[in-house]
């Protein structure tokens, strides 16, 4: 691997923060936390028609067959502008589930929708907390004669109230080979979706399911199937979960630079006291390490290096970096970084969000613990 | 750990518990949170008028302002006590002004204002920052100019939290142009609810708490209004930040002890939480830094009460409490996973949405009332005489 | 409680700053931490005459009867002096065992002598690290119509090299009912001792018990009576290390403040710079709590309260408390810190022996957290 | 994680892995740890002497001085090994004086010394630090005065760490008492075993490690012997120590394996420590932490192989590292129990007695080479442009 991004990924991020910076502002981000939808629909089919979407689809499905570190180097600047909507949930798991796991019938009916950017996704599979093991998945299904029924409650499905189409993971059993992904249409009778009010106002859900009847045809590929799936697809959506922090970090640290040589005290910037110039130079150590390792991981997935460890590094380390950074962030630019109208707490509250996503640090710990050999 | 009290202030402290058992009600809680612990609002000030006036507000005062002349001790320890059951804790008025009128006020002064504070009658809001006065309050502009019997005020103040709920306002102004900055600043007492030329406007936090930015144009405040010497403000605010700088925490006990109960309940992937190593090590440490923390607290009324006036460790029990509330909080987090990012009133809602709200909360708290950076500068230039830069 | 110590508590102190004000200096530190004894008797006698070996034994065995807070006000001098030698095993860990678990015929044959200075005693539990449960004792005592055989190492014994008696705790079975202390003078038959080398050079030996035959006589108080007592001794002995930590720590803090209010560079005392300021101010904290929560155990220890759970708050906070303070010393000290001639390393490497002593951070940690019902 | 290098120089590393397989002898290691790894004792000139001529002490120098005209990154990732292998690993000569030489000496300068320190045959010892300047290295005082053909020393060094086995010392002197201090500085390179006047004296550290204070006594230096310009030192130095704060971090995954290896087999109180979530947590965490370390060390590469001077970055890839060599030291104490603090040699003493040393050489690291302090003002100002006070 090279520490530097390829050139086309260059180009791509370029695109998108111009993109952004033209679409997005601080008064959008604070309207869409308040909007039911909880994204621009104007904004998406901007998106879609640059291509988006579709950027990890196969050329065969109409996408642009980018890797992962393409799809990584725009989420990076999605971190950065604050941008809220359905494409993490429609991409990054949407359509790698379809991908990975959906049958050819399947990927040929949704992928084409979904890169034109009109098929959104997402997927259910937690509980109250994070599933481990098989039996830890909320959802239970039963086989039926002519297909199947499922019931259980998932909460943190991310944009399910405007999903066309919740992919969930549903168990027969409790062990890994009972795992079992569906495809639940929006509108399939006995599914409720309510929005949850979380601390970062992005849209996560619960999915109710009560006497759901699904068909065979509803199954993503084959019975039984789903539990590598699934794991592969939290695997991508963590590092590309820290790709969006690492685009949010380098937007604290730039707010809290500017902040720090701008804000006079003493006669003086602010920027100029040492312990403000110390915690600006842990902030910076916490982005460049955060980016640094998210490029070697990305690196990796996208070449299809096998990398758990990897990956379960990637993320603990992000994760609580980029919690730390906020934090000095918010400590250098005291009163006025807590404002609500300051941007700096939007970024804190998506923070935690984003820790707390496809696995927490002690989580993600136990696993490079268990890749060890302990 | 017990409280070092004499056993008549342990009998009044006694009373005081059960006074809340039976008096709390859940409007005054929401009211309370709604507010963020200030005192003003209209259930708080039931309820304190119903216990103040027994003097448990201001126990240390003398008789005669509605004290009980008892230790320092025992008011910290009602104060802690109140933090504990989640009422308004944070008076401008009992607390900061209060004590600075006792010590610089006019016997006129006194009689005026200390009897009403000590009933919990009228509220006071801080007036010292501005927008270009934050960490460093010298710089203050908002101008007082002296007109003989009274002082003609025009500027701005932000960060001033009681200012839409207090009576008056604990004002700081600069009344000399010249000379060192710090010899230029009187503070006013002023009426903010019959006082013309006074604008009140709200500035909402991250945490969805309310401070004000207040707007004077061409205010008249009588010169009766001002404490003690005219240009001698600056040695009064010193001296009231070190009260400010004693802050209860019995509110994180109370919050520990809900995590704790969680904790010993609540499953994780059909695995007690309470038996999980690291959460065990976790509640463990910060049961010992709530332990700190009262020595800490309560060691600040000990000086009191022998005469000291607490200084740098009235800095050192801010910034521990504060930091630890930060880490309390995060912890919870870590411990509630997702479940904890649920809000008040959310569907699934852990501990009522406490922990996402005191995970937005405990951010402000190491800046509020003096950044941890200068309660360090603090700590090691009056605690230990390193010299200033 | 109060927050001040009591006007004895006051004196006692003082009186020990004065007398190791005088009789230590870092170059005696460092001559007896290559010395074979590893203290100074002359020292020794001094203190004797003082009457500090039998601070806290009663009157009637010629003691002072001194209250735990006292002897925790000792202590913290000796922490502060740099004080080394044979006063913790033979006071805080052998006069109160005698007090605690010894038959009246023991207290009166060895209680004078120690507290005139003339009895060395120690204790040896542990083996490779700190016993937890009765099962975890590295001695194993077998019954014989007679007395008993013992057989195992024990570790990490202090000054047991010159100890006119050992005490161990020895199990015959695996529950805490099975343990037994004996009293095992020296050159008994089958002891051998041996010093181990150590980062903090303080004369911590293995003991080894090869078929050591000991009588009935031999038994401190009854058989089967010692896991209580002995736990009871431990606690005091892990706030006895609190009382010493604290002494070294208001020792380093003066250090370094000194250094940096000396020290130049560029053109101005090191200590006008804020990140300076900003360690010494931690420093202090740490001091400053550490000192509180000592205190605040001290005399609940001395009013015989029961307080597992304050202890374990106390050693666990101390231990680490100081173990940063010292570090922190280090990167003000900077250079002349780290020389072999400074004082500072000295109480560097004793505050990491002092938090492994009698329970480590983790290990109190978790008797808090039972304590909490966890 | 694999280093980016490319199939040649991958080559040369796996041969760089075998040869260090074969030939290091246990009296290399004695000497080397004895040494703390600096180069210059009897047995690790021995050793570098046998592979330095193959190019690989400085493979990207150019191949008349002794280099292979490689990537940095090969470099980087030879240095890492050497770490790893725990052979000498500080080299005074071939790592700071010959870079600077190449960039600034003469072309005789160059000849003269640079195949030396190519095949390893002479080692230098930086001559920086004096009793008065530490952090601020501006302030040094050794005077040199200009005889025309020589230059005159007089003066005092401290921790001068290579000098008591280098064969020249990288003199910095003052040599215009005149203007601003930084403009009157100059770098000189002294014969240390063949010029009359220097007397090298031994400085313990706590860490039983030997330094050196240097004391010049009417030395004189051939002028011929002065790098560069006169005068500009200070630029020569700022820039050498760039090439300073790239830390090979080998020997602190060799350690971390053998922590993880001693955890997979020990026990405590009759539980394997492999099973404990605590010890699990930790050793994940550093783990990590080495993943990010290799990436910020093997980015320094980068960045020169790419033209650019790393500045910040080194100072990052230092505070990392160091500050993590005193997280792992402590780790790996609590992991061991009392056992850690068994000296090498003492009877029970696990992994050799290392850790115990590792605890307190780390201590060292943090202030070696510029304090923590001074690399987050460098990072702060250089990095993000802040202002200097």
């Amino acid at each position: 691997m090279s520490y530097e991004l390829g050139v086309e990924q260059k180009m791509l991020k370029e695109s998108a923060r111009d993109f952004f910076s033209k679409e997005m502002n601080s008064a959008l981000i604070r309207e869409l936390e308040e909007d039911e939808k909880g994204y621009s629909p104007k904004i998406w089919k901007k998106m879609a028609k640059i291509g988006w979407m579709g950027l990890n689809v196969p050329e065969e499905y109409d996408g642009a067959a980018a890797t992962f570190a393409d799809l990584a180097a725009i989420l990076e600047e999605m971190g950065h502008a604050g941008y809220a909507g359905p494409f993490f949930s429609t991409v990054v798991l949407g359509s790698s589930l379809l991908l990975k796991g959906g049958s050819e019938a399947q990927k040929e009916a949704l992928l084409p929708k979904l890169a034109q950017g009109n098929h959104l996704l997402t997927l259910a599979y937690a509980g109250q907390a994070e599933p481990i093991a098989a039996a830890d998945l909320p959802l239970q299904a039963t086989a039926k004669e002519d297909g199947y029924v499922l019931n259980g409650v998932s909460l943190f499905v991310p944009f399910a109230h405007v999903a066309d189409t919740i992919i969930c993971a549903a168990r027969i059993g409790s062990s890994a080979e009972e795992v079992s992904l569906f495809l639940v249409p929006k509108g399939t009778a006995g599914v409720a979706v309510q929005e949850l009010q979380t601390m970062a106002a992005d849209k996560q859900c619960e999915v109710v399911f009560d006497q759901v009847r699904l068909s065979r045809e509803n199954l993503l590929g084959t019975a039984g199937s789903g539990w590598p799936v699934l794991q592969a697809v939290l695997r991508e959506a963590a590092v590309a979960k820290c790709a969006e922090m690492v685009g949010g970090a380098r937007k604290v640290l730039k707010l809290t630079v500017d902040y720090a040589k701008k804000r006079e005290q003493f006669g003086r910037p602010i920027g100029s006291f040492q312990a403000i110039q110390h915690h600006c130079a842990d902030m910076l150590t916490y982005l460049d390490t955060s980016a640094l390792i998210t490029h070697a991981t990305c690196v990796q997935l996208a070449a299809g290096i096998p990398c758990d460890k990897q990956v379960s590094m990637c993320k603990s380390w992000v994760s609580e970096a980029n919690r730390r950074l906020v934090g000095l962030g918010h400590q250098v630019m005291g009163g006025f970084g807590f404002m609500e109208e300051a941007d700096l707490q939007i970024y804190y509250r998506r923070a935690k969000a984003a820790e707390q996503a496809y696995g927490d640090v002690a989580r993600h710990r136990e696993i490079v613990a268990a890749e060890l050999g302990l | 750990m017990k409280i070092p009290l004499n056993q008549e202030e342990q009998q009044v402290l006694d009373e005081v518990r059960r006074f809340f058992a039976q008096e709390i009600t859940p409007e005054l809680l929401e009211e309370s949170h709604h507010l963020e612990y200030i005192y003003g609002g209209e259930e708080g000030r039931k309820f304190v008028q119903k216990f103040a006036p027994k003097g448990w507000l201001t126990p240390c005062w003398p008789k005669e302002y509605g004290g009980l002349e008892t230790s320092e001790m025992l008011m910290y320890a009602i104060r802690n006590e109140m933090a504990y059951h989640r009422v308004p804790i944070h008076f401008a008025g009992a607390h900061m002004a209060g004590p600075s009128i006792l010590r610089y006020g006019t016997e006129e002064m006194k009689k005026e204002y200390l009897p009403r504070l000590a009933t919990g009658e009228i509220e006071f809001a801080l007036g010292y920052s501005e927008p270009a006065a934050g960490s460093d309050l010298m710089a203050l502009e908002m101008h007082a100019a002296d007109k003989g019997d009274h002082f003609l005020v025009n500027g701005q103040k932000t960060f001033n939290t009681h200012a839409h709920v207090a009576d008056y306002h604990w004002l700081a102004v600069r009344t000399n142009l010249e000379g060192p900055k710090h010899k230029g600043i009187s503070i006013l007492i002023v009426d903010l609810k019959n006082t013309p030329g006074i604008t009140v406007r709200p500035m909402i936090t991250m945490a969805g708490t309310r401070t004000n930015e207040v707007f004077y144009d061409n205010v008249k405040v009588p010169r009766r209004n001002l404490v003690g010497e005219v240009n001698s403000g600056f040695k009064y605010i010193m001296a009231a930040l070190d009260f400010e700088r004693m802050f209860p925490w019995g509110h994180y006990k109370k919050y520990f002890e809900e995590i704790l109960a969680y904790t010993k309940t609540a499953t994780r992937n059909g695995k007690p939480l309470a038996k999980d190593p690291l959460i065990r090590q976790k509640l463990a440490e910060h049961a010992t830094e709530l332990e700190v923390i009262h020595h800490l607290y309560f060691n600040l009324a000990h000086l009191l009460d022998n005469g000291k006036i607490p200084n740098y460790q009235a800095s050192m029990e801010k910034n521990f409490l504060s930091e630890f509330e930060q880490r309390l909080s995060n912890t919870a987090m870590e411990i509630l996973g997702p479940m904890g990012q649920l809000k008040t009133g959310s569907k699934h809602a852990v501990l009522e949405g406490f922990p996402e709200w005191l995970y937005r909360w405990t951010i402000i708290e190491t800046i509020y009332g003096g950044s941890a950076e200068i309660q360090r500068n603090i700590m090691a230039q009056r605690g230990l005489g390193l010299p200033r830069a």
